[in-house]
C-alpha cells in the first residue's frame, strides 16, 4: 500500500474507474493539460487523452448541464466544479433536473453523475474560495451530498459515487488536499454512501463532525482524554445527506452529550438537522444542551483572519 | 492596418418554400414520399383539434393548465420529422406536435396536464428527454447527449427546441457556445412565436434575428418561415445532414405565431392586439400545408373532412382512456406513490417518512369508517 | 380600512411606496403591462410607466445583476422572480454578491433591493412551481429572508422590506394569494423585520410555522382546543433569517411542548434550526420530543397528490 | 421569398493605430495633451513596476496570491482612461492598472492581496465596484448601474471588464442582451489575453473573435490591439461618445496576452510554450508606447528611467505603509471585526456568536498570561 495525499488517492480513483469504465468521463476548467488547479486530475488527460479528460469552456451551469445530458445518454461524467464558490452558477441544473429525472420521468430515465467540488478554508485562498455551502445541496431530494475526511475515504467514497446511479455532490475538503498522508490500497476498496463512520470510541461525550473538521475534532477528543479524563466518541458523516443518523444517535443514547462540528454557518446549517434528529430519536437521554461549534453567521473573512472562523480544538474543547 | 475589416461570416439567410399564399418554390420542394407528406398532415391536425380538446376539458375543469400549440405546428414537426429513432428529441413544453410524432400517446399528455406523474413516465428507449419547464435549461441537455453520441462514434444527432424568450437565459448561450466547441451534433430549433408571455420578441433582445446569434458562436444559423412545414423540414434536414457528418451545430429560427394564450391561465387581450392575432390567422400553417396537398392532388376536401373525423375520433378514445386510467389511479391517488423513485434505493429516514405517511392514513380511513 | 387580498395588499405596498420614493423601480418577467402572471403588480405600469415597471427579458440572474447594480447606484429595485422554482438561476448572484457587497466593500457599498417571488404548493399548479426552498436564502450571512402570512403583514413588511438598506428576500405564499381577505389600512404601516408574532397565545403547547402554513396550523389549534382542550401557542415567524427566537423560546419555557410545521422538505429544512435554538436556549423546560410536521423528503408530487405532500390540520393535530 | 439573404449589420472592424513595430497611423492618432499622454505612461509603469514588486512580495510569503497584469496595461488602462468622476468602473480581477488610475491606493491592494479585508474598503464616491472574482458575474452589475444613470437623465456610462474567458458565462449574455435591450449606457470592455488558466482562446469559443457576438445582440462591437494604448482608448472614446448620446452599448475585444501565470498559484509551462509567449513580449504594450512618446519628443531615455525610478519609490513607500498598517491591525488582526457590515444592524444571534468568541479569546489570553 502506498501513502498518498487526498489528492493523490482521488487521483488514483479516477484513474481506476476510468480504466475499468469507458463511460467514465472528467470534464470541468482545466481538468486537463493542466491537471486541475489543485493537480487533482494530474496525468488523467496524458493518460486518456481530450476525450475522456475534457476542458470546458468557462461555464459552470454549461458543465453541468452537458453532465446531465451525457448521463441520460448512458455515460458516467465526473465533472469538476473549479471552486464550491462558483457552484451557485449550475445549482439551478441540480435542483430543476440532475436531482429529478429519475422522479419525473418515474424511473424512466436517471442521471449517474458526480459533481466534485473542493470546499472550505484553511488554504489561504481568495474571496469566494473558501465558503462552505453543503446545506445547500443536502436540502434537495433525489441528491446525494458526500464529504470525505481522509485520503483513504476519500478514494473509496469516490469510487462509490461513480458507480452510484444517482447523481452525486462530492465536496473536497481542499484543506485536506495535502494535509496528511494515509496507506491507500491500490486495488480496489469501496465506501456505501449514505453510511456514517465511528472515528473514536468514547463513552463519555459524542462529537459529530465531517470532512475539513475531523481533525480539529479528533485533536480535541484527544486533549480532553489528557486534560479532563473524558472519552470521546467521534462520529465521522462521511455522507451528509440522505443522513444517517443510526451512529451518532446510538452514540448520544450512550453519552447523552453531544457536541457537533462544522465550518459551515450556524444558522441554517447542517447542525440543525443532525440535532432535530437526535431530538427526535434519543431524547430522553439527552442529559445537557446540545452545543454547535461552528463557522460564525458572517462571510468566512479574507484569509489572515480565517483562523478565527474556522473551528478548532480550542473551541469545541469549551 | 488601421481600420480594417475582419473576414467573418456575417450572413444569415431567410428560407421559405410555400410562402403565404400557398405558392410552391418547385426548386426548394424537398422530395417527401406522399405518405410521409400525409403522415405529417395528419400530425398537425391531430395536435390541433388535440388543443382545441383540451382547452375544453381544461374548462370543464377535467384538466389543468397547459400551454397551447396551434398555430405552431409546423415549426416543430418539421424540424422533428427528419430524426431518426436513434436520434433523441430533447423538447421544451410547447412542443406538444413533436413529442406525439416521436410517439408519446395522448394519455400519457392528459396524465400530466391533470397532475398525475404517471403521465411523465418515460418509456426506455424513447430517446426523448421529458418535456423541461425551466426555461431554457435543457438547451444544455441537448449539447451532453450530442457529445455523448459522438463520443460513442454515432451519426446520430439531438435537435432541442425552446422559445424566442429563452435565448435570453445563460443556458442558452452556455449551450450553445460548447457545441460550437466540441463541434457536437446538436440542431437548435427556435421556436419564434413572437411572445415569451407578455414580453414581445422586440423587447427580449434587440437582434434582429434569432438566427444571427449563430455569428456569436461561429456555427450555421438560418431564418425559416415556421408556418411552412417544407421549409421547417428542409431546413432541419440541411443541418441534420452537417450534424451528421461532423459539420457541427445549427440554429435554426422558426418564425410563427402563437396562436393562443400562453397558458390556460393567461390572458393574451392584457398584452397583444386582436388584429395582431387575426394577421397571424391567415398565416394558417395547416391551410398553407393543405393548398400544397391538394395542388399535389394528394388531399381532397373529402379527405379533408374525414382524417379531421378520425382524428377527433382517435382523441375521444385517448380520453376515455385516459380518464379511466384517473379513476383507476384515484384522485387525490395512492399516496405512497410519491415516495417513489426519489432515489434507487429508498432512504431510511425517507422510509420512516412513508410509514408514519401510511399509518396516518389508515387511522384516517377508520375514523372514517368510524364516523 | 378596505378588505384585501394578499395580491391586493402587496401590490398597495408596492405602489405607495412608488408613489413615495421614485428610488423604488419595479422589475422582472411580466409585471408591466401583464401586471405579473398573478397580478401582483397591477395597474402599476399604468401609473408609473416603463422606467419604474420595468419588463424585462427572460433571465433570472440578469434580473438580480441589474438590480445589484441599480442598489449599489442608488435606487431600490424590487424585482419579481416569477416563480421561486426559477430563482436557482440567480442564487449565485445573491449569494456571491448581493448579500456581500456591503461587507466586501466594508460597508462602502450596500445592496437596498428586494427579490419577490411566490412559493410554495396549493394552486394545482405545473412542475417547479410549487416547491419552497426557504432554508437556501436563511443559510445565506448578509441576507434577510421573509414570508408574509396574511394580506395585512404581506404589506407592512413588505414596506420595511424596501426600505431596509440590505438585500431581502421575500418569499409570498402564493396559495394564500386570493384564499381570504382582511382589514387593511390605506395610511403606511410597516411591521420590523427579524420579529416574530404570537399568532395565538396558549399555555399547554407551542407550534411554530410561517406563511402558508399558518392556516392549517391555526385550524388544528382551534381543533386542539375544542377536540382536547389543549391551547397551543402559535407563532408566526414573519421573518425567517436572521431568526428571531426570543419568542418561540419564551412559549417553550412556558409550555415544554412544541410543533414545528414547515412545507419544505424535512431534511435540511428550517424546522432544524428552530429546533436547534431551542435545545440551545430552552432545553432544560423541554418535556417532550420536539416534532416536525412537513413536507417529506422527495419532490412535491403533481397537483393531484400534492394534498398528500403539504402539511394539513389533520397531520398537525396528530 | 425563397432563400434569400436577411440584411444585418454583419460586419465587425479591426482597430490599430500603433502597429507592432511602432508605425503611427496618423489619422487615427487622438488627439490627446501631452500631460496626459505622460501620466498615461506613469500609470503602466506604476502598474507593470507593482506586478513585480508583488511577485517578490508574495515568494517571500509577505502578501498572498494575486494576478498579475503585466503585458495587459494598455489592454485596460487606455479604455478607462475615457472615464469621467462620474462614470462607473466595474472591474473584473486583472485590471489593476485601470483601479490605480481611478484612485485605488497600492496600500489598499496589497492589504486585500494580503488577506485583510480592509484592503476591500470601498471609499463612497470612487464610483467603482470592488474587484469580481466570479468569473462574469460583474458583467450584470455595470448593464444595472448604466440603467441606473439613465433613469436619473445622467449622460454617464458604466464600463466593465472581463476576460475571453468570461464571455461563455450565461451572466455575460444575459447582461450584453438586457443592456442591448434597454439601449443602456455601458462599453463591455473584453480583456482577450488569449488564455482562461489553462484553456485557450480557441477552446473558449468557436467564434472568430470575440467582438463579432456584439452581432448576436444588435450592438455595436470592434476588435482592438489590445497592445496598442491608442487604439484601445480611440475605441472606448467612440463607445463613450455613443453611449453618452443614447446610441446604446458597445463591446471592444482587446487583444492583448497575459505574460505572466494566471496567478501566483499557477504554472503556465503546463499548457503554453515560451516561443508564444516571447512571440508576444516582442509586442509589449510599454515599450510600444514609449517608441511612440519618443518619436512624439514627450519622453527621453532619462527621462524613462527617472519614471521607473520615481514610481519604483512610490511603490516600496506604499508597501512600508501598507506593511506598517498590516502590524498595526495585527496578524491575525482584530478577530471581533469580522462581524462587522454583515448587516446594516447586527442581528440578536450574531451578537451572541461575537459575544462568545469574544470571551473565548479573553480566555485564551488568560491562559497565555498563565502560562
Ligand atoms: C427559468 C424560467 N423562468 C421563468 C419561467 C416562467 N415562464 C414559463 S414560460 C415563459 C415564457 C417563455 O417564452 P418563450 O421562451 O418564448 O417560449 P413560449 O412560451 O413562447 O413557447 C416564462 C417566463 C420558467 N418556466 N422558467
Ligand atoms: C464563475 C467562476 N468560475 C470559475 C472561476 C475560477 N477562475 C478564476 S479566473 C478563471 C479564468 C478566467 O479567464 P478569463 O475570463 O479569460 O480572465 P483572465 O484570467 O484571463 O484575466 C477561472 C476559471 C471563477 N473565479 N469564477
Ligand atoms: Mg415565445
Ligand atoms: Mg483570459
Amino acid at each position: 500500500m502506498a501513502k498518498m495525499t487526498m489528492v493523490q488517492a482521488i487521483n488514483l480513483a479516477l484513474r481506476q474507474e476510468m480504466e475499468k469504465d469507458d463511460r467514465v468521463i472528467v470534464l470541468g476548467e482545466d481538468v486537463g493539460k493542466d491537471g486541475g488547479v489543485f493537480r487533482v486530475t494530474d496525468q488523467l488527460y496524458e493518460k486518456f487523452g481530450e476525450n475522456r479528460v475534457v476542458d470546458t469552456p468557462l461555464a459552470e451551469a454549461g458543465i453541468v448541464g452537458m453532465s446531465i445530458g451525457m448521463a441520460v445518454y448512458g455515460l458516467r461524467p465526473v465533472c469538476e466544479i473549479q471552486f464550491s464558490g462558483f457552484a451557485y452558477q449550475n445549482l439551478h441544473q441540480i435542483e430543476n433536473h440532475a436531482s429529478r429525472l429519475r422522479w419525473r420521468t418515474q424511473g424512466g430515465l436517471n442521471v449517474p453523475m458526480v459533481l466534485r467540488a473542493p470546499y472550505g478554508g484553511g488554504v489561504r485562498a481568495l474571496e469566494h474560495h473558501s465558503e462552505s455551502r453543503e446545506a445547500f445541496w443536502a436540502h434537495m431530494p433525489g441528491l446525494n451530498m458526500v464529504i470525505p475526511s481522509g485520503p483513504r475515504n476519500a478514494r473509496a467514497l469516490l469510487v462509490s459515487a461513480i458507480r452510484d446511479p444517482d447523481p452525486v455532490i462530492f465536496y473536497e475538503p481542499k484543506a485536506l488536499y495535502r494535509a496528511f498522508r494515509e496507506e491507500v490500497p491500490e486495488k480496489e476498496e469501496t465506501l456505501p454512501l449514505g453510511k456514517s463512520r465511528v472515528a473514536r470510541d468514547g463513552d463519555d461525550l459524542t462529537l459529530v463532525a465531517y470532512g475539513a473538521m475531523m481533525r480539529p475534532t479528533l485533536e480535541a477528543a484527544e486533549r480532553l482524554s489528557e486534560e479532563d479524563g473524558l472519552e470521546a466518541e467521534v462520529i465521522d458523516l462521511l455522507t451528509i445527506a440522505p443522513l444517517d443518523d443510526e451512529l451518532f444517535v446510538r452514540s448520544a443514547k450512550k453519552t447523552g452529550h453531544i457536541l457537533v462540528v462544522h465550518e459551515a454557518p450556524r444558522s441554517f446549517g447542517p447542525g440543525g438537522e443532525i440535532i432535530a434528529r437526535l431530538v427526535e430519536k434519543a431524547f430522553y437521554y439527552l442529559e445537557a444542551p446540545i452545543h454547535r461549534v461552528t463557522g460564525y453567521d458572517v462571510i468566512i473573512p479574507l484569509f489572515s483572519r480565517e483562523k478565527h472562523y474556522i473551528p478548532h480544538a480550542d473551541r469545541i474543547v469549551r | 492596418m488601421p481600420r480594417e475589416k475582419i473576414d467573418i461570416p456575417g450572413q444569415i439567410d431567410h428560407l421559405s418554400i410555400i410562402d403565404k399564399e400557398g405558392n410552391l418554390d418547385k426548386d426548394l420542394e424537398p422530395a417527401l414520399p406522399d405518405d410521409f407528406l400525409l403522415k405529417l398532415y395528419r400530425t398537425m391536425v391531430l395536435g390541433r383539434e388535440f388543443d382545441a380538446r383540451q382547452l375544453s376539458l381544461q374548462r370543464q375543469g377535467r384538466i389543468g393548465t397547459f400551454p397551447p400549440i396551434t398555430g405552431q405546428e409546423a415549426a416543430h414537426l418539421g424540424p422533428a420529422a427528419v430524426l431518426r429513432d436513434s436520434d433523441w428529441l430533447v423538447p421544451s413544453f410547447r412542443e406538444t406536435v413533436a413529442e406525439l410524432w416521436r410517439g408519446r400517446t395522448i394519455e400519457s399528455i392528459l396524465l400530466a396536464n391533470n397532475g398525475y406523474n404517471e403521465g411523465a413516465q418515460m418509456k426506455t428507449g424513447m430517446n426523448m428527454m421529458p418535456i423541461s419547464v425551466p426555461v431554457g435549461s435543457q438547451v444544455i441537455h441537448a449539447v451532453g447527449i450530442a457529445w455523448a453520441m459522438k463520443y460513442r462514434g454515432k451519426d446520430d444527432l439531438a435537435m432541442v427546441f425552446f422559445g424566442d424568450g429563452a435565448t435570453s437565459e445563460g443556458d442558452f448561450h452556455e449551450g450553445i457556445n460548447m457545441a460550437g466547441v466540441y463541434d457536437a451534433p446538436v440542431i437548435f430549433v427556435c421556436q419564434n412565436n413572437h411572445w415569451a408571455i407578455s414580453v414581445p420578441r422586440a423587447r427580449q433582445t434587440r437582434s434582429k434575428t434569432i438566427a444571427q446569434k449563430a455569428l456569436a458562436y461561429g456555427i450555421e444559423g438560418i431564418q425559416v418561415d415556421g408556418n411552412d412545414i417544407l421549409a421547417t423540414y428542409a431546413a432541419a434536414q440541411e443541418a441534420a445532414e452537417r450534424a451528421r457528418s461532423g459539420g457541427g451545430p445549427t440554429l435554426i429560427e422558426c418564425v410563427t405565431y402563437r396562436l393562443r394564450m400562453h397558458t390556460t391561465a393567461d390572458d393574451p387581450k392584457r398584452y397583444r392586439t386582436d388584429e395582431e392575432v387575426q394577421g397571424w390567422e391567415k398565416q394558417d400553417p395547416l391551410l398553407r400545408y393543405q393548398k400544397y396537398l391538394k395542388a399535389k392532388g394528394l388531399l381532397s376536401d373529402e379527405e379533408i373532412v374525414s382524417i379531421s373525423d378520425a382524428v377527433k375520433a382517435e382523441i375521444a378514445d385517448a380520453v376515455k382512456r385516459a380518464e379511466e386510467r384517473m379513476r383507476e389511479i384515484g384522485d387525490p391517488g395512492d399516496a405512497m406513490s410519491m415516495f417513489n423513485y426519489a432515489y434507487a434505493e429508498m432512504h431510511p429516514y425517507l422510509k420512516e417518512q412513508k410509514d408514519q405517511l401510511a399509518a396516518e392514513l389508515k387511522e384516517t380511513a377508520k375514523e372514517g369508517d368510524n364516523g
